[in-house]
């Protein structure tokens, strides 16, 4: 919703109220964001009114049907040329619809779909009390071990919640990286960033590290928004506006809204400055750079393993969306002021994420870290602050997401009586025992380490690459070392799976529905594909590397 | 267009690969079978290439190009020149001996479980590494190089962290522990040097603007693509440091000897005999092809080392306790030649380091190969367990003193011929590092002699009385491969004849001519 | 007087209640710090649509009021079940998760 | 005509592999093919010398070029042959002393379950022999250079389950390799300074270069000669050499292999002539060894060693007649005839005495044999007479021609050189005299060996004895069929271009001199050996026979240096690998680990600590972005 529209809606109060001018809505082009919204509000009644036996499947057709449904609406948009020569700014300034707005809708709700299908999943688990189980809590609000839980157990209760949860979350995600106002920004960042935290809490096994993980993520994500927030305001105070148009306008003094009377506070560059530290540092913690990813790895652990996987590859998308809208629309007069810091933010996320997750135990914290590290080489790309550096960054989220997603869900199936196993220890002589399910997982391995022939090689090269391009030369080499110490961790993995002996209290693997299956063949083939013959989705990431101002 | 001869010598032992690994569990022959087929029929697709390829035509022939990432100026360029055409026939002829003589070497252990298929897996992999390797002699694109030069480390980590010598000292555990760390090691190494190639990769587009070694190197000729000197030297030493780890090439030699002492002997081969040639063929195409100006820069230090290795590595394969890591060190000491060859810049060397790749890789097959054989019969790698087997094993020994005789490169084998061009061509322009480095000739007896004499001769230990001597399969195995160590021996000219046009062009591209004799003698047809 | 001053009372609003973010162990306290500071920023975006003379701000502000409203109604609930499962509220005592 | 060159190699080559691929069912006729083989190639050798004889002196020289063995470049080198008047000498006596030494192993090597691969070793000697002194090339020679020490290699070792002969083969190679570092370096040089290294246009055109390089090449070939023909002080090698069967010590190290060196000195005369210094270097060489080997000679008690010691000697009397240039070339060839036809005799009379005498080689343990074993002592005789030089027999000739060039070097030089020849024909009269004495005179010594087996001497089969009663006749004839009149060095004019020294005192003189130290030489001997009865056990006996019973403690320097210092060498280098250059690498990795470990504690699970550090992190940021402003 466009302030000016207020204002004039707030002047005009005496007058009749006919006279005030209906705000106009593209609702053509806001048919993602719009369709799923109406689904998670659907899917909420549905919850209300839908007997408990019916819910889940209607809840999965209803969440799968809404995400395809909005995925075509965004081919559709790209296909009439939103993408390039119709990009816009829709509903009256407040979201833009250009291609890379497009690019990340189109990634976040593919990869949506596959992790809702990982959220839907409920074979792993055997069967309790002649129910079907799937990996959220029976109910979430009883508490952990105690007879409620056990009564909710035994009727078959089961959180379907979840399904409007990840709508609402999606929704928000949609929005964030085609967020064209601050104000926009902030409330499609609390959107997505709710439900996630009550997903987080919702796990089935292991509930008090879920409940741990939901409260660290909560506390430090409200401390971060708290912060993006400030920064948001001392921006306005500094441009007079939260629209970017205007902020950039003011940036680059082509726009001029000071008020001369109070110059010596008004657009002073050290509220400008401040505040986009302030807004930076909000968009790094959902990044998850260092130093502002230490929530990382613990909620990654504690959070059920599907959710780990949709946040872990939707959320990155997202932020990294608004990050390069935020740093390429607002701020472009600003770079040499930004390039610096987001080098020194870079290197240390590279390196750290890689070297300290060479000492990790556990599966989904040693992913975690591995996201951090990734979260750095994609700074490299960004900070390259070229059309190809969009692309390169656009192509590296849209292979990454895929193939996290995909890992997850290979974690998932690995499990023992305490559910799933994911100390590595636990995963010493898979290969012997199944050696596909090892076979997928080290591919995903070897995508995460980039080596050639897979997705994670070519996003790599063409993040490096365009930071080389745009003159970043020393950031590529730190990203070669970092790889170099991330291909250690990953290896280790892979000796442990194939080249040590199973142990006999090892893990099973459970043979999982159709649904992970589908998640997980996705990923494998998304990563080959994107491995091999890349070029058509580079080609797309290319003509979507242009935003509109 | 016409048949695309060269992405079928590629592509048959990929599909191959493939299909090897889709054998069921229990029709392990079967694939054994399958893979022994594949490579022969590569070998006669190597065959057909060496045949049509004209020594005197262009620089690259039987060229294929297609489009492939337009982004990253990437394409599908496939060509061959005269050493790539020797490497891929070396590759060729040695991967079914590889095949033939690893036929038990991953017999699944009765503790395993019905899914699991290490025998398809092994010759599955093997097949995909000859695959990568000639593709990546075929690439003329320094992209689709690199993705092979990377992609390849795969299946060779599988290789040897996941099938490694059945003879080993001490528990399983233990064992399965050193494998693991070798299979890591080399892979490390390799991924090291990898990367840092991939920094200079981006850092030539950058430059270059596109991959195609033809256009980059006409580019250059013409001077139309200009690189400051500091940026090709860079670049170079980019390339360089990944084309010496894997060489490899003193001191970033120390994955070698464990590789090739966990793996089973024809991963040993494998590793030293095929893989590393990429290495140093990558020298010779990649490093003064694209940096001529820099790799002359370079050239005194990398003499230096290359000597280095030369008697470094002899000197320490003759202290080795363990069969397999001495031929290993010998290796490192026979990459110091190779390595010498080819930047001593003059037609001697390079020929003789392009045959001296061919030679080296028979010569070790055939040292190793028959090395394994001896090992799994005794089941231990340490010389100390062996002795007077020349008594119970005479054709084994015999066979293994020929495989001896060639590493030391005995005149009437391949390698010396190699060996003394190099040594000539080295001698012609840095005559010191010439005479340095025939010290390596009395380094070379003295390994292979006293490894010869500790293991064959002597009164008969007791473990060995009973030792069988070769087996036909083995003997099939071995034969063939001394066969051609006589052949190129005293009649390599097929070979010279198809590698010295290629090591002119390369001299060419490096503005290089030999040096001159001071008295140039006329009358050499006249004497006869 | 002069609504700089407000400015500074928003960022000492601000500061404290980051401050007590760091220090206080209490979920609930530290939450309502977070609060503390969404309303410093609320303090900041009036102060400053008030400089400007337009109304953007306050237009924030109103959103923010609701974002804060609906972030209690979840905060609230993840504290209270983590309270019931731990009976405890400390986010000291929320370590199980480290290294 | 031509043509039939290759045969002369073809046929032993043959021989040797079907004799070592065909496997047991060759075993009983395995010795006859070998032999065969051998005999043909002498034939073919007779044919070719008689169409040599044929034609006139000039244009004696036959070539023939097989095909282009490695063309690279400007570097051509051919399998390609000559063969001239030197070769032909050379192939005559390979061939026919090889193949009497065939025909004495059928029956010395009767009991040997392994003989077929013994007559298969044999063969590839043969063949790789004549290759080197028929190729027309010097690499080509050095093919057959190391094919001849690959045969000896094999034939020294040929009882390998006795660890000294397997050390003694290893050491044989590995003293020649060190030689061989020579032969490749002159062979670089050449190229480098010729553009070929053929054996016409390097030698013609070898005036146009420096003195200085041909001194270069000159000194690299005379180490190559060095290590081949055994001469200090790469000579420690023949010694222990004699582990092998006694025909190979006939054939190999005393008639044939061990000469290559002279071959190659004679063959390079034309470099030689331009380079004095290096002439220089060679006759000093000689002389030393000729010295050396005599001294090593006179110690040794056993029969083989002492005769090994003899060789070493003889061929440095070559070597040093080879230094003296056109005067001495044809005389060291005569003298490597000649001593080819005795030595050979003489070795193979050991070896039948040896074959008498349950293989004990301790001459102390022999004594009287002469009575047991007539036909040995007889040929042993006349070869020990031809050795000593008695006058008449082909020593005389050969040795003194050599002696008198020494003189006639001409100059201080002349005259040391001629005294040490002298010196060194008197010491061979005298340990010659003392193995006769030792061996066949004097009352019987032996007594039952280890197992208690009392030796029964007794005469060698006609398989044996044949080959020593020919090779008698060579020694005994030999000598004067070449010498009279020149015959020889007329013959090998065309090649050695000959020039008659002239000697400061009469030739003459010389020769009485010859002779009187010959008497002297044995007359000691005699009042050592033939007067008092041999002691069993050795005496200590003085500081320099010790020394030389050490091989003048040679060996032991090479042992200190050379062993000892390697091993420790190679010892601490595996010890570099493993511990700096690998630990480097392992280092880093390490290190990398363990600050992963403590970063990792800053995760430390606490809410409020990440806090602190986001907190941080934003203070910074502000920061950093205030200050990229203020720089």
């Amino acid at each position: 919703m466009n302030a000016l529209a207020v204002h004039s809606l707030w002047t005009t109060a005496a007058e009749p109220l006919n006279k005030i001018p209906a705000p106009k809505i593209e609702y053509t082009q806001l048919a993602p964001v719009l369709i799923v919204v109406g689904a998670a509000v659907l899917s909420v009644l549905v919850e209300a009114f839908v007997p408990r036996k019916g819910r889940y499947f209607s809840q999965l057709f209803l969440s799968v049907a809404a995400l395809a449904a909005s995925f075509a609406a965004v081919v559709g948009l790209a296909a009439g040329g939103y993408g390039t020569t119709k990009a816009r700014i829709a509903a009256m300034g407040a979201i833009a619809v250009d291609g890379p707005a497009l690019f990340l809708q189109g990634t976040i709700l593919l990869a949506s779909i596959v992790a809702v299908f990982t959220f839907a999943e409920r074979r792993l688990d055997p069967a309790d009390h002649g129910h079907q189980v799937d990996s959220f809590a029976a109910e979430a609000a009883a508490v952990p071990g105690g007879d409620h839980e056990k009564a909710a157990v035994k009727a078959g209760f089961t959180t379907t919640e979840v399904f409007p949860l990840a709508l609402f979350a999606v929704a928000g995600m949609l929005v964030f990286p085609a967020a064209n106002d601050l104000l926009t920004l902030f409330i499609a960042l609390e959107v997505f960033s709710l439900p996630l935290y009550l997903l987080c809490a919702l796990a089935r096994r292991k509930r008090l590290l879920s409940q741990e993980a939901a409260l660290k993520y909560f506390l430090l994500g409200a401390f971060s928004s708290a912060f993006l927030l400030f920064g948001i305001a001392l921006l306005y105070g500094y441009a007079g506006s939260v629209s970017y148009a205007t902020i950039a306008g003011v940036v680059d003094g082509s726009v001029s809204s000071v008020n001369p009377a109070l110059a010596d506070t008004m657009g002073n560059d050290a509220l400008l400055l401040i505040g986009f530290a302030l807004l930076l540092m909000g968009l790094l913690f959902k990044v998850g750079a260092v130093p502002f990813h230490m929530w990382t790895p613990d909620v990654y652990q504690g959070a059920p393993t599907p959710v780990t996987g949709f946040m872990a590859a939707a959320t990155k998308v997202a932020a990294f969306g608004a990050l390069l809208r935020l740093l390429y629309v607002v701020l472009p007069g600003l770079t040499w002021d930004w390039r610096p810091v987001m080098w020194g933010v870079a290197i240390v996320t590279m390196l750290g994420g890689a070297v300290v997750a060479i000492t990790q135990t556990d599966i989904k914290r040693l992913l975690a870290y591995s996201s951090i590290a990734h979260a750095g080489f994609l700074l490299a790309g960004v900070i390259a602050a070229t059309p190809s550096g969009i692309s390169s960054v656009l192509f590296y989220l849209g292979a990454y997401s895929f193939v996290t997603i995909g890992a997850f869900a290979v974690v998932t199936l690995v499990r023992d009586a305490g559910g799933e196993a994911t100390h590595l220890s636990k995963w010493a002589g898979l290969g012997r025992r199944s050696p596909l399910v090892a076979a997928v997982f080290a591919v995903f391995l070897l995508a995460f380490a980039g080596i050639p022939l897979t997705s994670g090689f070519s996003g790599k090269f063409a993040v490096f690459k365009a930071a080389a391009e745009g003159g970043a030369g020393a950031l590529v080499v730190v990203g070669v070392l970092a790889s170099a110490i991330a291909a250690f961790f990953y290896i280790r993995v892979i000796v442990l799976m194939f080249f040590s002996e199973p142990k006999a209290d090892g893990p099973t693997v459970a043979v999982p529905s159709v649904l992970t299956t589908l998640t997980i063949t996705t990923g494998v083939v998304v990563t080959l594909l994107l491995g091999f013959a890349p070029q058509y989705f580079l080609d797309l990431a290319g003509q979507a590397g242009v935003f509109v101002r | 267009m016409s048949f695309p001869l060269l992405t079928a010598t590629a592509a048959v032992p990929a599909v191959g690969a493939i299909l090897t690994a889709a054998v069921p569990a229990a029709r392990r022959t079967a694939a054994k079978w399958l893979a022994l087929i594949v490579s022969l029929v590569t070998l006669v697709l190597a065959g057909i290439v060496f045949a049509r390829f004209e020594p005197g035509g262009d620089r690259y022939q039987l060229v294929e190009s297609h489009s492939w990432i337009r982004d990253f100026g990437v394409r599908y360029e496939l060509g061959v020149d005269g050493i790539g055409v020797a490497l891929i026939a070396l590759t060729a002829l040695l991967i079914p001996f590889i095949v033939l003589a690893g036929w038990h070497d991953a017999d699944p252990l009765e503790t395993s479980s019905k899914r699991w298929r290490p025998t398809q897996g092994f010759f599955a992999l093997i097949l995909m590494v000859e695959a990568m390797v000639i593709l990546s002699f075929e690439a003329t694109d320094v992209f689709l190089f690199y993705i092979l030069f990377e992609a390849m480390l795969i299946p060779m980590y599988f290789l040897i962290g996941g099938f490694g010598d059945r003879a080993h000292s001490g528990s399983d555990e233990n064992a399965a522990a050193q494998r693991s760390y070798a299979a890591v090691k080399f892979l490390l190494y390799n991924l090291v040097g990898g990367l840092i190639m991939l920094a200079a990769v981006i850092g030539l587009y950058t430059v270059a603007g596109n991959f195609s070694l033809t256009e980059i190197a006409e580019a250059r000729a013409n001077g139309s693509l200009e690189m400051a000197t500091s940026t090709e030297r860079w670049l170079f030493l980019g390339f360089f440091f990944a084309f010496a780890v894997k060489a490899p090439l003193w001191p970033l030699h120390t994955w070698l000897p464990n590789a090739m002492g966990e793996a089973t002997a024809p991963v040993a081969v494998l590793i030293t005999a095929v893989v590393d040639k990429v290495g140093t063929f990558a020298m010779l195409r990649f490093c003064l092809g694209l940096f001529p100006e820099a790799s002359k820069w370079a050239t005194p230090a990398i003499i230096v080392l290359a000597l280095i290795s030369i008697v470094y590595g002899a000197l320490v394969a003759v202290g080795q306790r363990d069969i397999k890591r001495l031929v290993a060190y010998a290796s490192i000491s026979h990459f110091g030649f190779i390595i010498m060859g080819i930047f001593a810049m003059t037609t001697q060397g390079q020929s003789g380091a392009t045959l001296y790749m061919v030679n080296h890789g028979i010569s070790t097959a055939a040292l190793m190969l028959v090395a394994g054989f001896l090992i799994t019969r005794r089941g231990s790698r340490l010389i100390a367990d062996y002795g007077g087997v020349q008594k119970v094993a005479p054709v084994l020994a015999g066979t293994f003193l020929i495989g001896g005789l060639a590493t030391l490169s005995l005149p009437g084998l391949a390698p010396f011929v190699s060996e003394f061009l190099v040594l000539v061509g080295t001698f012609a322009r840095y005559p010191v590092a010439g005479i340095v480095a025939t010290t390596g000739i009395v380094l070379a007896a003295l390994y292979v002699l006293v490894l010869y004499q500790r293991t064959m001769t002597g009164p008969v230990k007791e473990e060995v009385r009973s030792m069988p001597d070769l087996r036909p399969r083995e003997l099939a195995v071995v034969a063939p491969l001394i066969a051609v160590l006589l052949f190129l021996g005293v009649f390599p000219k097929p070979l010279t004849d198809v590698v010295d046009p290629a090591v002119r062009h390369t001299m060419s591209d490096v503005q290089r001519t030999d040096p001159q004799p001071e008295v140039p003698v006329q009358n050499v047809e006249a004497a006869k | 007087m002069n609504p700089v001053n407000y400015l500074y009372l928003a960022a000492l609003l601000f500061t404290i209640g980051a401050v007590g973010v760091l220090i206080r162990r209490n979920a609930i306290v530290v939450f309502m710090c977070v609060e503390l500071m969404l309303n410093a920023c609320n303090l900041a975006f009036v102060t400053f649509s008030r400089m400007h003379g337009n109304l953007d701000g306050q237009i924030v502000a109103f959103f923010t009021m609701v974002v804060a409203a609906a972030e209690v109604v979840v905060g609230l609930a993840i504290i209270v079940s983590v309270f019931r499962s731990r009976h405890s509220a400390s986010v000291d005592d929320a370590g199980l998760m480290k290294l | 005509m031509d043509n039939l060159i290759a045969l002369l190699i073809a046929a032993p080559l043959l021989g040797a592999a079907v004799l070592l691929c065909g496997g047991r069912r060759l075993d009983k006729i395995g010795h006859w093919l070998g032999t065969l083989l051998a005999a043909s190639s002498f034939v073919i050798g007779l044919v070719l010398f008689a169409d040599m004889l044929g034609r006139s002196a000039d244009d004696r020289a036959m070539y023939q070029h097989l095909f282009s063995w490695i063309p690279v470049g400007g570097f051509q080198a051919d399998i390609a042959f000559q063969l001239d008047q030197l070769s032909m000498t050379f192939v005559l006596l390979i061939t026919g002393v090889g193949t009497l030494i065939h025909v004495y192993s059928i029956g010395y090597m009767e009991h040997d379950e392994r003989r077929r691969r013994f007559f298969g070793y044999l063969n590839l000697f043969v063949a790789a022999m004549l290759l080197l002194v028929l190729a027309d090339n010097y690499l080509l020679l050095y093919f057959g250079w190391e094919g001849v020490g690959l045969a000896s290699y094999l034939l020294i070792g040929f009882w390998q389950h006795k660890p000294s002969a397997a050390t003694a083969a290893k050491k044989a190679f590995l003293v020649n390799r060190v030689g061989d570092i020579g032969l490749s370096i002159a062979i670089m040089l050449m190229f480098t300074t010729f553009g070929t290294f053929a054996f016409g246009p390097v030698l013609e055109s070898a005036g146009e270069t420096s003195e200085g390089k041909l001194t270069a090449i000159g000194l690299m070939l005379l180490l190559a000669a060095c290590g081949k023909s055994a001469q200090v002080p790469l000579q420690s090698w023949l010694g222990d050499a004699m582990e092998g069967p006694t025909p190979v010590s006939a054939l190999i190290h005393a008639a044939t292999m061990v000469t290559a060196g002279v071959y190659l000195i004679v063959r390079s005369a034309d470099i030689f002539n331009a380079a004095p210094d290096a002439q220089l270097v060679v006759t000093v060489v000689g002389a030393v060894t000729l010295l050396f080997g005599a001294i090593v000679g006179c110690a040794k008690d056993d029969i083989k060693k002492a005769l090994a010691g003899s060789t070493m000697s003889q061929i440095g009397y070559m070597i040093l007649a080879a230094g003296l240039g056109p005067i001495g070339y044809a005389f060291a060839i005569m003298h490597l005839v000649t001593h080819g036809f005795f030595k050979a005799g003489l070795f193979l009379g050991a070896g039948s005495v040896m074959h008498g005498m349950n293989d004990e080689v301790d001459m102390r343990k022999y004594g009287g044999l002469r009575k047991y074993m007539p036909v040995t002592f007889v040929t042993f005789g006349l070869g020990y007479l031809a050795i000593i030089g008695f006058p008449g027999l082909s020593g005389f000739f050969s040795k003194d021609k050599i002696i008198e060039a020494a003189f006639a070097k001409g100059g201080t030089e002349g005259w040391i050189l001629g005294a040490v020849t002298l010196l060194g024909a008197a010491i061979t009269a005298y340990y010659m005299t003392r193995v006769m004495l030792m061996t066949f005179f004097g009352e019987k010594r032996w007594q039952p060996d280890a197992e208690g087996r009392e030796p029964h001497p007794h005469e060698s089969p006609k398989s044996m004895t044949i080959p020593m009663v020919l090779l008698a006749f060579g020694s005994v004839f030999a000598g004067g069929v070449f010498g009279i009149g020149d015959r020889f060095v007329t013959w090998l004019e065309p090649v050695t271009a000959f020039e008659h020294g002239h000697p400061p005192i009469s030739a003459g003189a010389i020769t009485s001199a010859t002779v009187a130290v010959m008497v002297i030489g044995v007359g000691i001997a005699y009042l050592q050996y033939g007067r008092r009865p041999v002691p069993v056990v050795a005496p200590r006996g003085s500081l320099l026979t010790r020394a030389a019973r050490r091989d003048l403690l040679q060996d032991d320097f090479n042992h200190a240096v050379f062993v000892t210092g390697g091993t420790h060498l190679t010892r601490s280098l595996v010890y570099v690998d493993h511990s700096l250059v690998d630990g480097v690498v392992n280092g880093t990795a390490a290190g990398v680990g363990g600050l992963s470990g403590r970063l990792r504690k800053l995760q430390n699970g606490y809410v409020r600590s990440y806090a602190v550090s986001m907190f941080g992190g934003t203070a910074v940021l502000i920061a950093a972005t205030l200050l990229m402003r203020a720089v």
